[in-house]
């Protein structure tokens, strides 16, 4: 019943159409008598757009790694691109948290953002479409067009509603991503005649590819997703873009879109590229555990909150690429969960950064102290974040970690040893910001002046620490969504695509 | 009841009674979350009873509750070990959480934090219940942590305290470092055991004895043996074992009742429970009890020597329970794991005893921490002294009292092991009695004996932690009896748990198959039950040892320095001053630490941020790019001179090339 | 004899001595005109030197037209150089210098 | 040497040197007039090439209108001469180098062979170049020949867009306004009240 | 010879009455704006004749000089929406400076004509007399503003470079002839047929043929013209004159390479790859350091024409296709982006720098997301019309094993990206500087735009369509 009427373009262009009518109530500024009614259409079609992705959930047949939900049509049957979607456990769970956080990010918004109010709204909306098509494509082109889309908008979200450096961050961030995109093209339309005139990522994995042709591609779809993920050398574009992004650009970039590149080596790298992925795994776990232990160094450092996050996120990105290139199910599920988890504790700890950054307008560390004072509540659920983000058990924090050093070890001792150091790192620089920020008497009488969350930050922290906390205590149903995909791509990614020599 | 139902009933019951004094706190007021909460910890204490009495008739359990996690043929789940060991855990972190709690009412009678306190220490109660009801080691490691976030948070319980609130830091940080270790020994029991549950991973001990493993190049280790040392980090970080014990000073920032709780009866005793239970994997590596053995009889030695020259009276209590901690360690390492156990029990009481009668006195000395200004407050504060000095007794191992059977037995414990290194940790723990005494009579005499220095208090101490603004005129008086009646109920194990429970618990093979011991390999504890002959002749014997000699000296030795000479300590100071500075600064070890490693991640973090992410990869790679671009552009663009005849001699020149490349190459 | 080679190469003599006006000429557009028309008029040899030896008589119509042409560029050429010198007051090609990088 | 090579031979040096000349001489009116000697020349080699009316069509239109447009406007332009050609030296040779290279590479390509071009065989003598031309012009190639057209056309609209103007100081009339004059746009009756003496007279418009 | 042999260039006729008439009708009464609304009609005119004669192939009379095939009418009927559009988004700037005359509109319909001989020529001298006759429309157009000094001067630097351009193109189309005997492109290809490779004297002639054409792409390095005259002439005729002959070009590339000269197909091809990398690299860096944006358009172009180039040297239908998409987008892309620049500026001064974008979002949100469309579609960004553009000819690139290329290609366009981004952010991110009393553009005008802008937008989503056409019209073509 659900095939027929397309639960995930749905999930792709309700947020959009719900974008571009906000877009279109939107008028000039000043004009404030509509903003309560732009933010409140917003508002439904963000919950729509929720509304419409949890079918996925409920629906989801968990016993099989095909594709589910699949749509098809033709759109440029001349190159044989089509519209075809469709999610497995990996792609899935991210369409799902996308509608999600994009709920959370309308509401984050709501009193905060007064100019443009309607450009703000429909951008993220129309992002949220956007991401939901990056996940549900499984056309190469479909894929990248949605892809290179979603940068649109947050490009405009950095700049327009950024912080004073906006504009070299926004456009770094920009041409950071579309560096490592457009090498992608090439390599997907080199694919695309290997196999013999197919966009189909289905069809691409299971191309024969010779070793020479796997590394090239390797190296392209590399730093299509490693500028995404980030991971070093390529991250220094993550910390500008999160300190000047608007909170909630900061939200949707750490939750949702550094995981679009993540997503990537899962879907395009590993099983397209199996045999250059075990050649070149070496590559992509050193620069891992670079960016777990170096990254957890410099994210010691900071001095301003949302820098800290934004390498934090770098760190625990590390994770999810470490696991991945472990190439067994406790890696792979690891780092699926830890993107998963990331998404729900980076964004909160960006919404918490919000939320005191719209009462002091700082996001430097030295200007608090003793928030907890004035705000015990805020800090209660601030603290609970920065203990998920430290990897603190019985937190959705903990589960990835834990699960991608089991995986680590299996392989190389030292592969766990480095990212374990993530246990004290991360607990590091998360508890001595907070303890920085929240404890201690109130020194500067601005913070005395803060008043508390109200209920509409409340209601948005609170949904985060539920998820955060369930996700911890039991994580079962998740990774449970994703074992028959990963088992798939793992079967898969064991087997040599190389063309064999012997002809018969 | 069902036996199952009870087992989720006795941690859950805490951990409801946190959540409603946590989150509803302010509905349900003062007197509501005492209530709740005590409710919780009573219905556990009560359970637990009831599992004593269920597990004494021969029953054990080993089942999950739920399925936590799976990936690949791998199951983790969430379940209850309950035999001998566990039960007997459970009681003595039940018994001394309901204690605390009912002192608690009368302690943190004026703090604004009550029910968020009760809250706390419940879920703390919880989280220990969880870490040794475990029956794999990913709950063990989840009761592990989260022991360690309560911890974090009752420290700093006086957030606005900035020592509070360094501490909290360090306890938490310290504990990592060891979680560290933790968490990779638990990777290698799944990444060669292919699971976590305990009974499955010590089924199979015996078959990866023979596994080796390569962590440096060209140096093969026995799996077994790596697994056990980084599980013993673990513990090492747990229970404040050297080097990682330099959290526990610290964390007495916290509330008094915590100190009790945590940081001398329940939370430190994770790491010996851990490595007790861990007992099959530990007998099967000597290098691995060798390792934990003299770990603990560094500590149990030299954490000793800086409890004498602590003036703060939480602060020798606190370094006494490292030293006790180093004690059970010392055990451990002997492969006597059920004196250990033995001990930690015995220890949970008095030291509880003792932490409660500590923070009773600085009640009565309107917090007032500093021996220095106390002295003769037996008069003002008598069941305080009274069960002090039960304490005392117990700690420096007076005969029939109950730390004497534990201590005594680990001493004979470690005197029949032949490990490498047991000869190092007989000397420790002998050496380590003399200052046991000394340290605990020293306080002891400072406290309730000589002159009365309670007036010429508060004069250097302004504690603002309750604005107390009432000063120290009036002579102290006795606490009420919500605190006094804990201090009686604890005074009363510690005299007799040792004399009652020494035969069955340590002789007697209690723990059955809880605690595995090749008696061939380690055969200390064999020769233990041997020379055992029952309560009253060990004890009787006990007056003719070494040890007991020890322990009088000690309590001599303060007697003379304190009572009879006191202005000798100031000279002895005086002229000992490299050896009074060292233990003055703990062995610089926080110096060392705060230096190295603290100064040192952020000194590298800095230099990484700012020559890799700033200098090199922003400065040189990304914005060098982007200039070169810009470089490059400004020379493209000067070439568009303006001039008609440059751009004629481009095309010109453009024809040439291509007719030169094409036609004559 | 001649050939049609004599020709052609008179005719790149032409081609190359026009290229050195463009080059040569920084003060006077007119000059650069002129050069304009000498090349023309070495496209045009070559045209009617082919179209003679081919025995092919497009090439002389294409001549036809190149000369048609030729006037009319002249006449727009010399209109534009007009309009310039009344801008300008100078028809020096150094002069021509405000649009550029 | 047969005749016509010794002609050749000679209107190409003159050509040459003519063009040469254009190219650097000092006034533009003297490059104008060896251009119009190039033009003469080139005209005649195209005779030899039996090309006659496209000889005489260079020289009526290029020497006869085109150079005659040329010298026209070089005078008509207020040119300061003294100051051009300053540093005619300084750019020489690279402009040599550059015209010598590409003069040396068509040498390299067109010399040499023939491209497997014979003699052509002499026209008959009652071969008329213009009426051969005129023949194909306005049948097979009257659509070009329509373009061309176009093209003067162009031009003229151009030059007459671009270059006729209406100087603000000159008064001229327009005779079809002239012509289709009403009195009424030219007369008004104006009432003019009897004043009274001394009171200021108002200015009509 | 009847009337019904002229019917294969009937539009083409019609055309030249029409600017005729214009011509003597604005002559005549000296109404300024009779020009407008009869060139539209006469495009429209056009359009209609060129539509309903388009099965008809090529007849007797202008066999030899006149090809029409599909090709020819997709692109002839792109040239008259691209004269029409500039027409109605220049007309408020054109009544604004002045030139609101019946020259203009009778030049730009001689420039159109041109154009149009260009796309249907089957000779050499068809070829060159469009050439010409589009170029001297130009040359004039850009002099149209006689009291402008920088149109003068731009006017001069494109006459003598436009000059010395067919010069080259002359020399290679003489070579050419001597070679073969013949003007025609057929009777070329005929000619050379089962030539393997080019002997020295083809491939010299292809040297300065790919010269001239490149002049009139703008490809580097003949491309110089390209910013001086962008910027100087005036913005409604930069706007004719970036778009429009953009189709001619591409069509004499096809007619002149791929029609005549197929046998040398293995030198014009790295001719054009040479030049396709050179434009690239010069057009995308110099943009960079732009501040006037017609000029930073003008470099842009420069790239984009290379890019163009890389899908011809394809040298597939797939190639050829996704160059005239490529083109044809281009189109579209350009009017609207200049469309909008036109709209910006003011009596007193052009406002062509960049400044003058400065917080557009908030004067003008509509036309500012139309400018923001259009900025990101050249940049190649999905889902607009540009990245399709890049996309097809990428394929046939890599199609054609052409990787390299495609990889150096795309590198380029990453610094392209930098500059369109600029755009975006100056009118989203900055404020807008006071005091720009902008034209207040015609509702025509925004409608035009809008449905342009939307058409960037709507092409890109589905893209179908369009590259349907120009593979089939490729196809039928070849």
């Amino acid at each position: 019943m659900f095939e027929s009427i397309g639960i995930l373009s749905l999930t792709i262009w309700v947020p959009i159409v719900a974008g571009l009518l906000v877009l279109a109530t939107g008028g000039k500024d000043g004009a404030s008598g509509g903003v309560d009614g732009q933010r409140t259409l917003a508002l439904l079609g963000a919950a729509l757009g929720f509304a419409v992705s949890l079918p996925l959930w409920t629906g989801f047949n968990v016993s099989t790694a095909a594709m589910q939900f699949v749509e098809h049509a033709n759109w440029i049957p001349l190159f044989n691109v089509h519209y075809r979607l469709g999610v497995d456990g990996i792609s899935m769970p991210f369409v799902v948290l996308n509608s999600f956080v994009t709920l959370l990010v309308v509401l984050a918004g709501w009193a905060v953002i007064k100019t443009k109010v309607a450009q703000y709204m429909a951008a993220f909306l129309i992002q949220s479409g956007l991401i939901n098509g990056v996940f549900a494509s499984l056309d190469g082109v479909l894929f990248y067009v949605f892809f290179e889309a979603m940068l649109i908008p947050l490009y405009l979200i950095i700049g327009i509603w950024g912080g004073p450096n906006r504009v070299y961050a926004a456009i770094k961030f920009f041409l950071y991503t579309l560096l490592g995109s457009l090498l992608m093209l090439v390599a997907m339309i080199y694919l695309f005649f290997v196999s013999g005139g197919s966009f189909d990522i289905l069809v691409w994995h299971k191309v024969p590819l010779a070793m020479g042709a796997q590394m090239l591609l390797f190296v392209a779809f590399f730093f299509a997703f490693a500028v995404k993920v980030p991971m070093g050398p390529v991250q220094t574009w993550v910390p500008d873009a999160h300190v000047e992004a608007p909170t909630g650009g900061s939200v949707v970039l750490a939750a949702i879109t550094l995981k679009v590149g993540a997503y990537g080596f899962l879907r395009f790298t590993l099983p397209i590229l199996p045999d250059a992925s075990h050649e070149l795994a070496w590559l992509i776990i050193g620069l891992s555990l670079i960016a777990v232990v170096y990254i957890g160094l410099v994210a010691l450092v900071q001095s301003d909150m949302k820098k800290l996050i934004a390498y934090s996120s770098i760190a625990h990105m590390g994770f999810v690429t470490l696991g991945f290139f472990m190439f067994n199910s406790w890696g792979v599920e690891g780092g699926l969960v830890q993107m998963i988890s990331h998404g729900f504790v980076s964004g909160a700890l960006f919404l918490c950064i919000g939320v005191m950054y719209d009462r002091l307008h700082s996001r430097q560390i030295s200007d608090y102290g003793g928030v907890v004072n004035s705000m015990p509540r805020f800090a209660a659920l601030f603290m609970l974040f920065a203990m998920a983000n430290s990897g603190l058990p019985a937190t959705s924090g903990f589960v990835g970690e834990f699960m991608v050093i089991l995986g680590a070890i299996q392989v190389n001792f030292w592969y766990a040893a480095l990212a374990g150091t993530t246990l004290i790192f991360g607990a590091a620089y998360s508890l001595w910001m907070y303890k920085r920020v929240v404890f201690g008497p109130i020194t500067r009488p601005e913070v005395a002046g803060m008043t508390d969350i109200d209920s509409r930050e409340f209601l948005i922290l609170s949904m985060l620490a539920v998820c955060v906390l369930v996700m911890g205590i039991y994580p079962f149903p998740v990774t449970e969504v994703m074992h028959a995909s990963v088992n798939n791509l793992l079967e898969h990614v064991a087997h040599s695509k190389l063309v064999p020599l012997v002809a018969h | 009841m069902d036996m199952k139902t009870l087992y989720l009933l006795v941690p859950m019951a805490p951990l409801v009674g946190a959540i409603i004094a946590g989150l509803f706190g302010k509905i349900i007021g003062r007197r509501g979350a005492h209530m709740v909460t005590i409710l919780g910890v009573a219905i556990a204490f009560l359970g637990s009873l009831l599992i004593f009495q269920d597990v004494l008739a021969g029953n054990t359990y080993n089942g999950s509750v739920y399925t936590w996690l799976a990936s690949g043929d791998v199951r983790l789940e969430i379940g209850f070990l309950i035999d001998r060991l566990t039960v007997l855990m459970m009681l003595v972190v039940t018994f001394v959480s309901l204690m605390v709690h009912i002192y608690t009412i009368g302690y943190m009678a004026e703090d604004p934090g009550y029910q968020r306190f009760f809250s706390y220490i419940s879920l703390f109660t919880f989280s220990m219940l969880m870490l040794v009801m475990a029956n794999n080691f990913l709950q063990l490691f989840f009761g592990w942590e989260a022991v360690g976030l309560v911890s974090y948070l009752l420290i700093g319980f006086w957030y606005t305290r900035e020592t509070a609130i360094y501490a909290n830091l360090k306890a938490f940080l310290v504990n990592r470092v060891g979680d560290f270790g933790f968490l990779l020994g638990i990777g290698l029991v799944l990444a060669y055991f292919g699971t976590l549950d305990y009974q499955q991973v010590f089924n199979n001990a015996m078959g990866m004895q023979g596994h080796m493993m390569t962590i440096f190049e060209g140096h093969s280790w026995s799996v077994l043996t790596v697994i056990c040392i980084l599980l013993f980090i673990g513990a090492m970080g747990k229970s404040a074992q050297f080097p990682l014990h330099v959290w526990l000073p610290d964390s007495m920032e916290g509330p008094t009742p915590i100190s009790a709780l945590i940081h001398a009866a329940t939370m430190v005793t994770a790491g010996i429970f851990m490595v007790a239970r861990m007992s099959p994997l530990f007998e099967l590596s000597d290098t691995a009890l060798s390792f934990v053995m003299v770990i603990g009889a560094i500590t149990a030695l030299f954490m000793g020597f800086l409890g004498v020259i602590q003036n703060d009276i939480k602060r020798v209590v606190a370094y006494s329970t490292l030293s006790q901690l180093g004690y059970m360690t010392v055990a451990l390492g002997a492969s006597a794991y059920s004196v250990a156990i033995f001990h930690l029990m015995t220890h949970a009481f008095f030291k509880a005893l003792l932490f409660l009668a500590a923070g009773s006195v600085i009640m009565a000395m309107h917090h007032e921490q500093d021996i220095r200004n106390m002295g003769g407050l037996r008069k003002y504060l008598p069941i305080t002294w009274i069960t002090s000095l039960i304490g005392s007794l117990a700690l420096i191992g007076m005969p029939f009292l109950s730390g004497f059977y534990s201590k005594d037995s680990i001493i004979e414990a470690v005197h029949a092991s032949h490990l490498a290194g047991s000869g190092f940790a007989y000397f420790a723990v002998a050496a380590g009695v003399f200052v046991t005494a000394f340290y605990s009579f020293r306080m002891y005499f400072m406290v309730f004996h000589g002159k009365e220095r309670f007036h010429n208090a508060h004069a250097q101490h302004n504690h603002t932690e309750e604005g107390d603004s009432h000063g120290h005129h009036h002579a102290p008086r006795e606490t009420p009896w919500v605190v006094t009646m804990p201090l009686i109920l604890l005074a009363i194990p510690s005299i007799v748990i040792g004399y009652l429970t020494m035969g069955p618990l340590v002789a007697g093979g209690w723990f059955g198959h809880a605690i595995h011991v090749n008696t061939v390999l380690h055969p200390a504890m064999e020769e233990l039950v041997r020379e055992f002959h029952g309560a009253t002749a060990m004890a009787l014997h006990g007056l003719t040892t070494l040890p007991f000699g020890l322990a009088v000296a000690g309590v001599a030795t303060a007697y003379y320095l304190y009572l009879v000479r006191p202005d000798l300590p100031q000279a002895i100071r005086n002229r000992a001053g490299l050896i009074y500075t060292i233990l003055e600064e703990k062995y610089g070890f926080d110096r060392f630490n705060d230096w190295f490693f603290a100064g040192g991640a952020r000194l590298i973090g800095g230099r990484l941020w700012r020559w890799g992410d700033a200098t090199i990869i922003d400065g040189w790679v990304v914005n060098g790019t982007a200039r070169m671009v810009g470089w490059v552009a400004a020379r493209t663009r000067q070439i568009q001179s303006g001039y008609l005849y440059h751009y004629a001699f481009a095309m010109i020149v453009g024809v040439a090339l291509l007719a030169t490349l094409f036609v004559h190459f | 004899m001649i050939t049609v080679n004599h020709y052609l190469i008179l005719g790149s003599l032409l081609f190359a001595i026009s290229i050195m006006g463009l080059f040569l000429n920084r003060k006077n557009l007119v000059v650069i005109l002129m050069a304009i028309e000498l090349m023309l008029l070495a496209v045009n040899m070559n045209f009617v030197a082919f179209s003679h030896y081919l025995n092919d008589l497009s090439g002389q119509v294409f001549v036809f037209f190149i000369l048609t042409v030729a006037a009319a560029e002249s006449a727009i050429g010399l209109a534009i150089l007009v309009l310039l010198f009344r801008n300008l007051r100078s028809i020096h090609v150094d002069d021509l210098g405000s649009l550029k990088g | 040497m047969e005749f016509t090579s010794v002609v050749f031979y000679f209107l190409s040096a003159i050509l040459l040197l003519a063009g040469l000349r254009v190219v650097t001489v000092r006034h533009p009116v003297h490059a104008a007039l060896f251009l119009v000697l190039a033009f003469f020349t080139a005209a005649g080699l195209w005779v030899l090439l039996e090309a006659e009316f496209l000889a005489i069509t260079l020289v009526l239109v290029y020497v006869g209108a085109v150079m005659v447009l040329f010298l026209f406007v070089v005078m008509m332009l207020d040119i300061n001469i003294e100051t051009m050609r300053a540093d005619f030296r300084k750019y020489l040779p690279l402009a040599g180098l550059i015209s010598g290279l590409m003069a040396l590479e068509m040498y390299i390509v067109l010399g040499g062979q023939n491209f497997g071009l014979k003699m052509p065989t002499p026209k008959s003598a009652d071969y008329s170049n213009t009426k051969a031309l005129g023949r194909v012009l306005y049948t097979e190639y009257a659509y070009a020949f329509e373009l061309a057209a176009v093209i003067l056309l162009v031009a003229i609209v151009a030059a007459i867009a671009l270059t006729l103007r209406r100087r603000s100081g000159l008064k001229w009339r327009d005779p079809a306004t002239q012509v289709v004059v009403k009195k009424a746009d030219r007369l008004r009756m104006v009432n003019l009240k009897p004043q009274k003496p001394g009171a200021p007279v108002e200015d009509e418009e | 010879m009847t009337l019904i042999d002229f019917l294969p260039i009937v539009p083409e006729i019609l055309v030249l009455v029409m600017a005729s008439v214009i011509l003597l009708l604005t002559a005549a009464n000296k109404c300024p704006t009779a020009g407008y609304v009869p060139s539209l009609l006469t495009l429209l005119g056009a359009a209609v004749l060129t539509i309903t004669t388009g099965g008809l192939g090529t007849d007797a009379l202008v066999r030899d000089l006149v090809i029409v095939d599909p090709m020819g009418d997709v692109l002839k009927l792109v040239t008259y929406l691209a004269a029409m559009a500039s027409f109605v988004y220049g007309r408020a700037y054109l009544r604004e400076f002045g030139l609101l005359r019946g020259e203009y509109f009778a030049l730009a319909l001689f420039a159109v004509l041109g154009m149009m001989v260009m796309i249907s020529s089957a000779s050499l001298l068809t070829l060159y007399l469009g050439l010409e006759l589009l170029s001297l429309s130009l040359y004039t157009l850009v002099a149209m503003q006689r009291d402008s000094a920088q149109a003068s001067e731009a006017a001069m630097k494109y006459f003598i470079l436009g000059a010395l351009a067919s010069g080259l193109l002359l020399y290679g189309m003489s070579l050419l002839y001597g070679a073969t005997g013949t003007l025609e492109l057929s009777g070329i290809a005929e000619a050379l047929h089962g030539q393997t490779g080019g002997t020295m004297l083809l491939t010299f002639a292809l040297v300065f043929i790919v010269a001239g054409i490149g002049f009139k792409l703008g490809v580097a390095p003949f491309h110089m013209w390209v910013p001086d005259i962008y910027q100087g002439a005036p913005t409604a005729v930069t706007l004719f004159l970036a778009s429009a002959p953009k189709l001619a070009a591409f069509a004499i590339v096809m007619r002149m390479l791929v029609l005549g000269l197929p046998e040398l197909l293995h030198d014009w091809q790295s001719m054009l790859a040479v030049m396709a990398v050179a434009s690239l690299a010069i057009g995308n860096l110099a943009a960079i350091m732009q501040t006037n944006i017609k000029r930073m358009l003008a470099y842009s172009t420069i790239s984009h024409m290379g890019f163009l180039l890389l899908g011809v040297l394809a040298a597939s239908i797939a190639g050829f296709a996704a160059s005239m998409f490529y083109v044809v987008s281009y189109v579209i892309m350009t009017l609207a982006g200049f469309g909008l620049i036109v709209h910006l500026s003011r009596k007193d001064a052009e406002a062509d720098t960049l400044d003058a974008f400065r917080g557009l979002n908030r004067d003008h949100p509509w036309l500012a997301a139309m400018m923001a469309v259009v900025m990101l579609s050249m940049a190649g960004l999905p889902p607009f019309l540009g990245f399709y553009a890049k996309f097809f000819v990428l394929q046939a690139l890599v199609g054609g094993g052409w990787i390299a290329l495609a990889v150096l290609a795309v590198m380029f366009s990453l610094i392209g990206a930098f500059y369109y981004l600029r755009i975006v952010k100056l009118m989203y991110f900055d404020t807008p500087s006071e005091g720009t009393g902008r034209i207040a553009p015609a509702g025509d005008a925004i409608g035009l735009l809008s449905l342009n802008g939307l058409a960037v937008l709507g092409l890109g989503l589905l893209p179908q369509g369009l590259l349907v056409l120009c593979v089939t019209v490729v196809q039928a073509s070849i």
